[in-house]
């Protein structure tokens, strides 16, 4: 797709470069600043999760259009172990006040929609949007 | 050195970093740091107070006003500090009561705990999942060599009320007067038990049975149960098990009307919980006949395949999410 | 207008106010205003974010590395606000979780429930209060025209779990074999029923006794529990009801040593759990005879009057602070 | 006592009032911008309670010492109606989400030292006090 593009995550530094190409986009179609630091900050809990968890594995970037709607779509994929306990990990408390970061419900709360696939032995492929708002704000 | 010393040294050299590269390394390295400081429990409002002291000491000529909206920034974040701390004392007692209720679920699967029994005349399976962590649906089979009695029971909510009632009506069918042999009686006698024992906003429903192995009947009776299921071998058909009976705890004096089923060889006996029939999908409830046909695609196997084969095929229907207890039995007689 | 617009233009406003009178009464304003901006959910990143956009609307020739830093500030700021939305959320589950436990402590009062026997031979006073929502101690009174018999028992472990427990040994002491006569047969037999149906971590001490009104005799025996007082009336001092016996759950067959007062006119038996005598102070653990000083104080009033007033006394010396389920009960004979 | 100042709560410009004094004071002693707004924040949910919940009292200042500790107490009166459910008063949940403020576990917070004493029908005395940190921090 011609308006794709991807970062691969191999190292620590991989998540930096995902972070400023999400950034750039985001910049690009028009979101403010406090929602270009939202996705800034999912896309890193995203590339550090494959980092950390699977090992290697590739963030990619698609702006989206639905009817009047604008948006990002961010999507987090790896061929890591899956997640064991899908309840538990969308489960709140955990990770934040740990010192462990947003975790997925952060990732969740930070956009506006969220969608995850798993499967053990398989992989991961996590794909959330945010949408541009009426009013720039924030 | 404490973390704040360190905190308020870090970041100025993260924030000086970021100033003169404008890089998104900085950034990333301040979130990362910012994590530290959150589980070191720094409040918002000092990092506000850091920050302001920051720029005051890279750029000594900043205007007196920027200073002063600092201290205005400061006194507005107080009282997020504060929803903030409150956040870490509620995850703290949240986790307390997390302990308690695992401890009361597994104490309630020590009590309820049933075998379940293996026979030559009958193949029988069971499986109860509960949705959250305590379980208010209950099974229990009763065996004495020529009749099995079978009880299936819901009460009417979740969580740790139920878990009471539970095991109240647990210990209220372990002492049951001599009166097994009619499971419409035994009904009655236990709604007197729940009618008096449990205030009126609780109720249960309940199916008990009992299954005679000399004359492969199997008689029965509810208390406002979900309706299982009668498999005839003969015709390859189901059958809803029909019954009529006021749930347990309403009022003191009922009597219950008492069926009775002649089971051919290959027949089947489904007992479930609501949980089960009420399975809801994104396009609302599963209809009954799903569920047979569910159940249909499972014959081949042994009964206690067949209940866990039934729960994940139905648990994939749900996507995963579980709303209500689960509670199957199988008997088949061979 | 959406909250954000006007969130957006007061705090222009009040911080403008601010800078320029540098008064209290704009920081209290904007103290005032940012309860609204919680209460509307607004985190505190986009509060920077709205700073910087006021300062940079206030002052035009602002420092472009002042208006970068607030970017990095924002992006501090993310998890802040990522923990702070995660506080919203464990609130609600929370308040949930609480309304079950409140069902639930109801619902063990109702089945808890013992009413206190008026009686012309003794007077009693009896009187439990949980710690948290949920009672980890009971007491039970039984009466049969020529003799009462008291329970006083306390689960190991508080809230949930020990719910549980308590609502097992009820439904076992209500469908005692009859053995009552005897004090130290009811504990082997309580103790069996617990052993065999509570995982071995949970335990329950318990005491039992029989008030005879014939021979005014008092046959007790204990499990573990929290030595009572016997008062002699005639030479007005306190005695320890001294018990031996193990606590109920931990071996299958144990026997109970059984024991017997004869109750003068006047004399007094209080039995309690050890919520009473270990009533934590600043200062360390009561002394046991700082609680006979409490009872010996109310010792005019009515048995009923005097486990209510003593409970006062000791809520006060423990600074309103209820570590452990307190239960009270005193019988005196007329 | 000499070192007493006080400050009347009749209405709500008290409470501006009571935190002005408040905060010089806590200026004076040296506590730095941060406790300063903390002592204030205080001073202003004792004087925001006695003017909702008594209709009228006093919040008292004065310089404490105690050993090598220096610090300031804060002390507000009220002959108001008293606590009722002083547990249920200061339990953690209900006030801050709700808007209402930081209520008496965010006093108790912010400050070093906190002691209550209330009587139905009499009133009620909070004693708080915040003590100087070695290092003038925040
Ligand atoms: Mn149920
Ligand atoms: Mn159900
Ligand atoms: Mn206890
Ligand atoms: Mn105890």
């Amino acid at each position: 797709m011609e308006n794709q593009s991807s970062v691969k995550i191999l190292s620590e530094w991989d998540i930096v470069a995902a972070r400023q190409l999400g950034r750039n986009i985001a910049k690009e179609l028009g979101f403010g600043t406090v929602d270009q630091a939202r996705i800034t900050t999912a896309i890193s809990e995203l590339a550090r999760n494959i980092y950390l968890y699977a090992g290697q594995g590739e963030i990619q970037f698609e702006p989206v259009n639905e009817f009047e709607k604008r948006g990002l779509k961010v999507t987090a994929v790896d061929h890591g172990p899956g997640i064991q306990d899908i309840r538990r990990a969308m489960e709140d408390g955990f990770s934040t006040s740990g010192g462990l970061g947003a975790g997925l419900p952060g990732v969740k709360r930070l956009m506006d929609e969220f969608d995850l696939i798993t499967s053990l032995g398989e992989g991961t492929t996590i794909q959330v949007v945010k949408w541009l708002r009426d009013r720039r704000f924030g | 050195m404490d973390f704040k010393q360190i905190l308020e040294s870090s970041y100025r050299e993260i924030l000086r970093r970021y100033i003169e590269e404008s890089s998104e390394a900085a950034l990333y390295q301040g979130q990362m740091f910012s994590r530290k400081s959150i589980k070191q429990q720094i409040s918002p409002e000092e990092i506000i107070s850091i920050h302001c002291k920051v720029l005051k000491d890279l750029y000594p000529d900043i205007r007196e006003e920027i200073l002063a909206s600092f201290d205005f920034l400061i006194e507005f974040m107080m009282n997020y500090g504060l929803a903030y701390q409150e956040h870490q004392s509620l995850r703290d007692k949240q986790f307390e009561i997390k302990s308690e209720i695992e401890i009361a679920a597994s104490i309630q699967e020590n009590l309820l705990e049933t075998p379940i029994p293996k026979l030559e005349e009958v193949d029988i399976g069971a499986l109860s999942i509960p949705a959250k962590k305590i379980n208010g649906d209950f099974y229990r089979f009763v065996e004495d060599g020529k009749s099995i009695s079978i009880a299936i029971a819901d009460v009417i909510g979740k969580g740790i009320p139920a878990a009471l009632c539970m095991s109240m009506i647990k210990y209220a069918m372990d002492n049951l007067p001599k009166c097994r042999n009619n499971p419409n009686d035994v009904l009655t006698n236990l709604n007197r038990v729940v009618e008096s024992n449990l205030d009126s906003s609780m109720f249960i429903t309940m199916f008990y049975g009992i299954y005679d192995f000399n004359k492969h009947s199997f008689t029965y009776a509810a208390a406002g149960h979900e309706q299982g299921f009668y498999y005839h071998a003969s015709s390859q058909s189901f059958e809803d098990l029909e019954t009529r009976g006021m749930v347990l705890g309403v009022e003191p004096n009922i009597t219950y009307e008492q069926y009775e089923k002649k089971v051919k060889p290959g027949d089947m006996i489904v007992l479930l919980s609501d949980g089960v029939t009420e399975s809801r999908t994104e396009n609302g409830f599963i209809e009954r006949s799903v569920i047979t046909d569910i159940i249909q695609s499972t014959m081949h196997l042994s009964a206690q395949e067949m209940v866990e084969n039934i729960y994940r095929q139905i648990e994939r229907l749900q996507n995963f999410e579980i709303r209500d207890d689960f509670t199957l039995i199988i008997i088949k007689r061979v």
